[in-house]
């Protein structure tokens, strides 16, 4: 057998096979969208003809668009806040060096080893004992610290790989600390940053486990609305949120060349 | 010109120097340290007191409690649906990922479509699943063969393993990627076979980021709570179910906490025994 | 030995190679000379199976090999970025080849041994390639390659990006062992050195098409066109044209005038003709000989054993020409060119 | 069953304040259920806020345990709050309500039936803690294209033939009070005998053997049929009666076995910490003048204990008089919760 | 114009360089050449204010700097990985260095032309260095650190990397610019071809301390001590004795004899005895000459404009060569080595 035709045929059978795989990564998915247009009023696979109208109720859905902003809300400030902190403890933690410094920078992961049923406890006992409030300022801080673990990732492995002569010709060239910063490690690394905070920001919007018990009366986010709408009936305005959400997704993943890569 | 002096003004150390000089970036290193420390690490802590019952005859009667078999079962159900899930994830990640590393002509789009599940909130794509293989939902509908897989263990597993996908793959993709095209034709002209150089050349060298994969994939599914709620039954019960239904249901926080301690702690000594066999730095760097 | 016939590729549309024939013999040493993108790396990688021609065939000892997968060709192939597994011993790497060459474990282990012996890296066996030198790196993908006598050799640029000292150190290495081993061996390089100081064989190569195959010394003695002229070894070029006076061949090129030898050319003929730096004496006193022309030096680059002056001529063209180390001459002084007739070559 | 936001039901119109005459300190909030059941509560406020000029803001939790949570976690933020029965007894036990004056809500002890007005678990001593709202019971519901005989009993969970297919609820007092009745025992007296407690439990272990799952919401149950996961399904009347609203759903029968079957009521409570308790009040008398009990009944399909019942209450599934039941007595219940909880546990995990 | 005195650096317990001290003057170009390791870049580094220095002290144009931060020098560097800010164009990049230098808008945007047009890349103002070839990168490099006119300009193995078509024509590149520009250059290179060619002094370095600073040629002519001879430059080297024999001075080691006209050595002293490939002369006949020495060809490398040949002498060491291009003789072949007296180097 010749090399083409016998590469031809494994690669036949890789794509198949692949297209199998992602078949059942994109089964879910693939339900959601088709229940989001189903004319019944629960989340069922559209058996006789097809209907807009939950995207309709998606816009009526106070509740829904109520939550949808809270999570918006929670997720950009939380993403914004690991992204500094993150970025800044990466900055530290490459930087610099003392005795055990790898050993301990794993702390900086362990919100991302716990399980979050645990963290949510522990946060709502802790919240509850500094008298922090629950609502925005538990959510904000609960989210920043799960995904502060994706940021230190990130941008520590885009520190670790910086060529640091950069820097010094940035001085050389006459730049003190805080501007060589500005105009040369900064715009660098920033899509480093820009992906770990994106990652922040998902980890944010999709968080239910910790997320239920950090909420209070005004500040239900999509997740947990999701969960209290499942125990009371679930209509398919959910599937019809989730198909917009994908929408954005996948505009913002094709347009910019970015965020797909991390 | 004392040690210290040199350090804080060598080049190399911007970010210190730019915070007023008096900052080094050991100091900002603390910064992140205390933020996990103040908000993470201290709350957890907290609930060691939380779960004893301090002046009373019996402190370590949540303790004990969770010694009883139902719950021994939950911390062994969590460990053990935790490799099944990273076993079946990696598989399939592996084979997305040498795809998209080495056989995708629209790598873009493809990596779109791995990303894509993870904007549908967990609760919604197990909801999809549990449709999916429901008597009345559309693989009966379309086949007639009603698959009694839900409320079972493969069911919680197959949940898992779908909405964790996307996480093993970046680390795999991201490691056969890296790999020098030229170690993969050095295998082939000295002689190896396709297969032969996947099994003896890519797969050892993708280890790291399929190694990072499974770590991830294990810490997600073992704690994981929504699967085993929507997708089993009460065998499938895993420990953060257990977890939530002791505080939330019974209000028994002392319980909840010594459950949330003892996890814990099997979990980072289970993570400490694996770091003896991978290093748990680099595995990690990987994610 | 090997053959390689008519090959042709196209990636998509771009054609890297063309219509490329050529054989190496039993034992030979062959270079592929040419600039970066010319298609030497596209030519090696089809004769590995690595890449499939669009149009021609590779003939190994007498068999059409065209369609066999690199795994079934017995090949030894060392790569620029040397390609050693980065998770296996120096012994481990060199094993590698043996094995899926069907070695029984003792030969295995003996001949991992001599290989190591060869490459006089006998105490390396147990690194991995990571805690090598860039030069100690090159000698166990030479050996790795060696290992399992594979009928032919090919090597991807393997010096580049060493050093010169270590480029030089390696060239002698190879050498060696190519002596030693006596393997049939295909050389891709854009260094003109390594292909002058190596081959048996140079294969000028530009554009994915072939410009001249001969000895070193026919490449530079007598390139086949101005490319190779140019890209092997520097010269200084006129372009004139040919009178012929009594007997004599002049190559006329505006004030300048150059005597040949040869005499074939044709009266009106316009020639390019080139003269190596090495083939011409600078002087600081007219001598009266008879193709000396006089200049001023602008530039002197002492490279240690010799110095390469740039001297620009009354008629403003520039020559380079070489000196014995440090001359006694300095940026700005009349300077007199002369060489011998014999020695320009004429294109 | 839209999705039009339960906690938004009457937040809109009560901007002005000041002209109850009670205070005026703002919208009262409600926290409920979720559900029919809340926007059944909702439209009823809803006519208050009209005249009062108070408008009163709805939030749901998806069980009594997370209301308690909220509450606790969030005190001052709720003045009304909607609680089962096991909710009310833990809400006394947590203390996060008050005692209710009786005398400013007068439509109460003219409209509902003293029968029912004297639970155990909506008083503390000789304080009123909560108002008994609607009530029901706990049945189970079949999909008769599955099984073609009617069922009547408890024994039909137990059946071989339906292995797998049956699905049970989740919450440990229901499900052993259910099986305390299908075994034909008190739940109120196991707690005081040992033959009794093994009885029940043995029973849970034989009706356990047919489940694949355990539901801990109404919505799941109803999913759990319309899906055709369960054949039988342990549910609430209310609930089968709206899938049936739905149409297409006739084939799954609802019923109250005649062995006997949990009672279980929802009741209105005032939050401790509440500001507005006058004015709080003054909202639960409206809620219980007779026109809006009745319209509470009609949509939410269950039980009210209004003196007269009208027809079409009597015709509902879970129809059960007060005089006719027997709820738990909390008092002794809620102490074995947890160790039953656990007891149960092992039997669902064998 | 710059003056490093007593400059020491030690890296914790590590001596990377020990009481190092020189001058350049205005307008001098000075190489620091040395093996990797010995120190260079801490030397270049200490003088850009990137490292402090453990011990002396750093003055430019008279002025002590040892205690100012980098951007207060006024210094220009181009580093062996060029630094180039990848996420600024070739025009942004240039322009950097003239805007932290104060420069106004019209200013900048003038000398950034200018620049581009000192370095032949006028049409690459708007590429980003991603895609620019290794050369031209350098280039760039080189114009953003010229740009601003910096008292001194640093060059750091700016060259290292590059294969070696381009490295000699950036080498050219730099001798052109460095003359046109005139600026002070402090240039670091462990390649002695490039510390030869280009510099007026060379500080030779080794393991932190220097062996010699001394002009090109005295350095290649007469190194101050093994380490120079050996790293600047190839030879052949023989350890002798010396005996004084009626006036004449002679080296003895084993059969070979070599007379010197050198002659203020003393009886019985042990030397080592340099002698560079390029004065030894080798031929197929023997001609009796004073210092002839017979031996086997054992190799020959076509460097193109000359070959280099290892020669194994009849005692057994090896002596190395330069010959002609293509020199007619075979590996195996007797041949005579013969080299003047005067050209033998003596430490
Ligand atoms: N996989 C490919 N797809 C498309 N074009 C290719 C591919 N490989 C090589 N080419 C193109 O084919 C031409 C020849 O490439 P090749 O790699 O053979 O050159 P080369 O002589 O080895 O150059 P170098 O000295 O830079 O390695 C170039 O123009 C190159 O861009
Ligand atoms: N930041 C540092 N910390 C510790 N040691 C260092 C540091 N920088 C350099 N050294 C050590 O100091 C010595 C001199 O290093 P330097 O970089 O100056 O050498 P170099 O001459 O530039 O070498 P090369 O040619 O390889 O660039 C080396 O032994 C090196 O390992
Ligand atoms: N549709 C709403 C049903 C509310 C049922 N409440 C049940 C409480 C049982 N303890
Ligand atoms: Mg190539
Ligand atoms: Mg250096």
């Amino acid at each position: 057998m010749s090399v083409q035709s016998s590469s031809r045929i494994r690669r036949a059978g890789l794509v198949g096979t692949v297209g199998l795989v992602f078949a059942f990564l994109l089964l879910p998915v693939l339900i959601v969208v088709l229940t989001s247009f189903t004319t019944q009023n629960f989340p069922a696979i559209p058996q006789e003809g097809i209907s807009l109208k939950w995207y309709g109720e998606l816009l009526n859905d106070q509740k829904l668009i109520d939550a949808l902003t809270v999570s918006l809300i929670v997720a950009t400030f939380s993403s914004i806040l690991s992204s500094i902190v993150g970025t800044i403890a990466a900055f530290g933690f490459v930087r610099s060096e003392f005795p055990y410094k790898e050993h301990i920078s794993t702390v900086m992961l362990l919100p991302m080893i716990i399980s979050p049923v645990i963290t949510g406890i522990a946060l709502v006992r802790y919240f509850g004992t500094i008298s922090l409030p629950s609502g925005y300022p538990a959510l904000i801080l609960g989210h920043t610290v799960l995904s502060l673990p994706y940021v230190f990732l990130l941008v520590r492995s885009e520190l670790v790989t910086f060529d640091q002569d950069l820097e010094r010709a940035s001085r050389v060239l006459g730049a003190d600390p805080i501007t060589t910063f500005r105009q040369v490690t900064g715009p660098i690394i920033s899509p480093a940053i820009l992906a770990g905070g994106f990652i922040a920001f998902v980890v944010s919007f999709g968080e239910f486990t910790a997320t239920q018990f950090l909420i209070s009366p005004e500040t239900s986010t999509v997740p947990v609305v999701i969960y209290t709408m499942l125990r009371t009936g679930l209509t398919p305005t959910i599937n019809a949120l989730s198909v917009v959400l994908i929408l954005i997704m996948v505009v913002a993943a094709l347009g910019s060349r970015r965020f797909s890569t991390s | 010109m004392s040690t210290r002096q040199s350090r804080l003004r060598t080049v190399t150390r911007t970010v210190g120097e730019q915070l007023g000089g008096r900052v080094g970036n050991r100091h900002l290193a603390a910064l992140g340290l205390g933020f996990v420390g103040v908000f993470f690490v201290l709350p957890i802590l907290l609930l060691v007191p939380e779960s004893l019952a301090l002046g009373t005859s019996a402190p370590f009667q949540a303790y004990s409690r969770a010694m009883q078999g139902i719950y021994v079962n939950a911390f062994v159900r969590s460990f053990l649906y935790g490799i099944m899930t990273t076993v079946a994830t990696l598989s399939l990640a592996y084979l997305i990922a040498y795809y998209l590393a080495f056989a995708a002509r629209r790598i873009r789009m493809a990596m779109t479509l791995v990303i894509v599940p993870l904007w549908i909130a967990y609760i919604v794509r197990y909801f999809g699943i549990l449709l999916f293989f429901s008597p009345a939902g559309p693989l009966a509908d379309a086949t007639g063969y009603e698959p009694s897989i839900l409320f079972t263990t493969p069911a919680v597993v197959i949940g898992l393993a779908n909405v964790y996908l996307p996480f093993a793959v970046l680390p795999i993709y991201n490691s056969l990627n890296a790999i020098d095209r030229e170690l993969v034709s050095a295998s082939r002209v000295l002689g190896a076979t396709n297969w032969r150089t996947i099994i003896s050349v890519i797969f050892p060298l993708s280890l790291p980021g399929l190694v990072a994969a499974g770590l991830i994939v294990f810490i997600l599914a073992a704690g994981s709570f929504l699967g085993p709620a929507v997708l089993g039954g009460p065998k499938q019960t895993m420990i953060a179910n257990v977890i939530a239904q002791a505080f939330l249901d019974n209000f028994n926080i002392q319980f909840a906490s010594a459950l949330a301690i003892i996890y814990t702690v099997l979990l980072v000594g289970l993570l400490l025994v694996f770091n003896t066999a991978f290093d748990l730095r680099e595995v990690l760097g990987n994610i | 030995m090997l053959e390689v016939k008519n090959f042709t590729k196209y990636y998509d549309d771009l054609c890297a190679v063309k219509d490329l024939s050529f054989r190496i013999e039993e034992g030979e040493f062959v270079t592929l000379l040419g600039p970066s993108g010319c298609g030497k790396s596209t030519t090696l990688h089809s004769i590995a199976g690595l890449v499939e021609p669009t149009d021609g065939s590779i003939h190994l000892r007498g068999t059409d090999v065209t369609d066999l997968p690199p795994e079934k060709r017995n090949i030894g192939m060392a790569f620029q970025s040397t390609a050693l597994f980065p998770h296996m011993t120096v012994r481990e790497n060199i094993a590698y080849g043996l094995k899926m060459h069907g070695y029984e474990k003792a030969d295995v282990q003996e001949r991992v041994e001599e290989s190591l012996e060869l490459v006089d890296m006998p105490d390396h066996g147990d690194h991995v390639p990571g805690e090598l030198s860039g030069g100690q790196q090159q000698r166990v993908s030479l050996a790795r390659a060696l290992a399992y006598e594979p009928d032919i050799l090919l090597l991807d640029e393997p010096l580049t990006g060493l050093d010169r000292v270590l480029r030089e150190e390696m060239r002698g290495w190879l050498n060696r062992i190519q002596r030693e081993v006596g393997v049939t061996t295909l050389y891709v390089t854009h260094d003109q050195e390594d292909a002058l100081s190596m081959s048996d064989t140079v294969i000028v190569l530009d554009d994915g098409r072939d410009q001249q195959i001969d000895s070193p010394e026919r490449i530079y003695e007598s390139p086949a066109n101005e490319f190779v002229a140019e890209f092997v070894g520097k010269s200084t070029q006129f372009t004139g044209t040919v009178t012929q006076e009594n007997g004599h061949t002049i190559v006329q090129n505006g004030t300048k005038s150059i005597e040949l030898t040869e005499s074939d050319l044709t009266d009106g003929e316009t020639v390019s003709v080139f003269i190596r730096p090495e083939d011409i004496e600078v002087g600081l006193e007219q001598i009266g000989a008879d193709n000396e022309f006089s200049g001023t030096l602008t530039d002197i680059a002492n490279l240690g054993n010799r110095a390469e002056v740039t001297v620009t001529l009354d008629d403003g063209t520039t020559a380079l020409a070489h000196t014995s180390r440090f001359p006694e001459m300095t940026v700005g002084d009349t300077v007199y060119l002369r060489f011998d007739t014999g020695r320009v070559i004429v294109l | 069953t839209g999705g039009g936001g339960s906690n938004s039901g009457g937040s809109e119109n009560g901007s002005s304040s000041g002209s109850g005459g009670s205070g005026g300190s703002g919208p009262l909030r409600f926290l409920g259920f979720g559900g029919n059941t809340q926007k059944a509560q909702m439209s009823v406020f809803e006519s208050w806020s009209e005249n009062s000029g108070t408008a009163v803001k709805g939030t749901s939790a998806s069980g009594t345990t997370e209301m308690i949570s909220l509450i606790k976690q969030n005190p001052g933020s709720f003045d009304v709050v909607a609680l089962n029965d096991t909710g009310m007894a833990r809400a006394k036990q947590e203390d996060v309500i008050e005692p209710i004056d009786l005398s400013k809500i007068p439509n109460y002890e003219k409209n509902i039936k003293e029968s029912a007005r004297t639970l155990s678990f909506n008083v503390d001593g000789d304080k009123t803690m909560g108002l008994i709202r609607e009530n029901g019971a706990t049945g189970y519901a079949y999909n008769s294209e599955k099984i073609n005989k009617e069922l009547t009993s408890w024994e039909a969970v137990k059946n071989p033939e339906y292995e797998g297919k049956v699905s049970l609820i989740d919450r440990t007092m229901d499900r052993l009070a259910n099986c305390a009745a299908a075994a034909g025992v008190n739940i109120n007296e196991v707690p005081g005998s040992e033959s009794k407690k093994e009885k029940m439990f043995t029973e849970a272990e034989e009706q356990n053997k047919n489940v694949f799952a355990y539901w801990s919401d109404g919505a799941t149950s109803i999913r759990y049929l319309r899906q055709e996961n369960a054949w039988i399904c342990e549910a609430w009347g209310g609930r089968v009666l709206a899938l049936h609203g739905e149409g297409g759903y006739d084939h799954i029968k609802y019923v109250v076995p005649n062995e006997g079957a949990m009672g279980w009521s929802d009741n209105l409570a005032i939050v401790k910490g509440s500001k507005n308790t006058a004015t709080a009040h003054e909202l639960l008398n409206h809620t219980y003048q007779r026109e809006q009990l009745l319209t509470l009944s009609d949509k939410m399909n269950y039980t009210v204990q209004v003196k007269n019942p009208p027809k079409k209450m009597k015709q509902l599934p879970d129809y059960a008089p007060a005089e006719d039941l027997a709820f738990r007595d909390w008092g002794a219940l809620l102490e074995k919760q947890d160790a039953w909880t656990q007891r149960l546990d092992k039997i669902k995990q064998n």
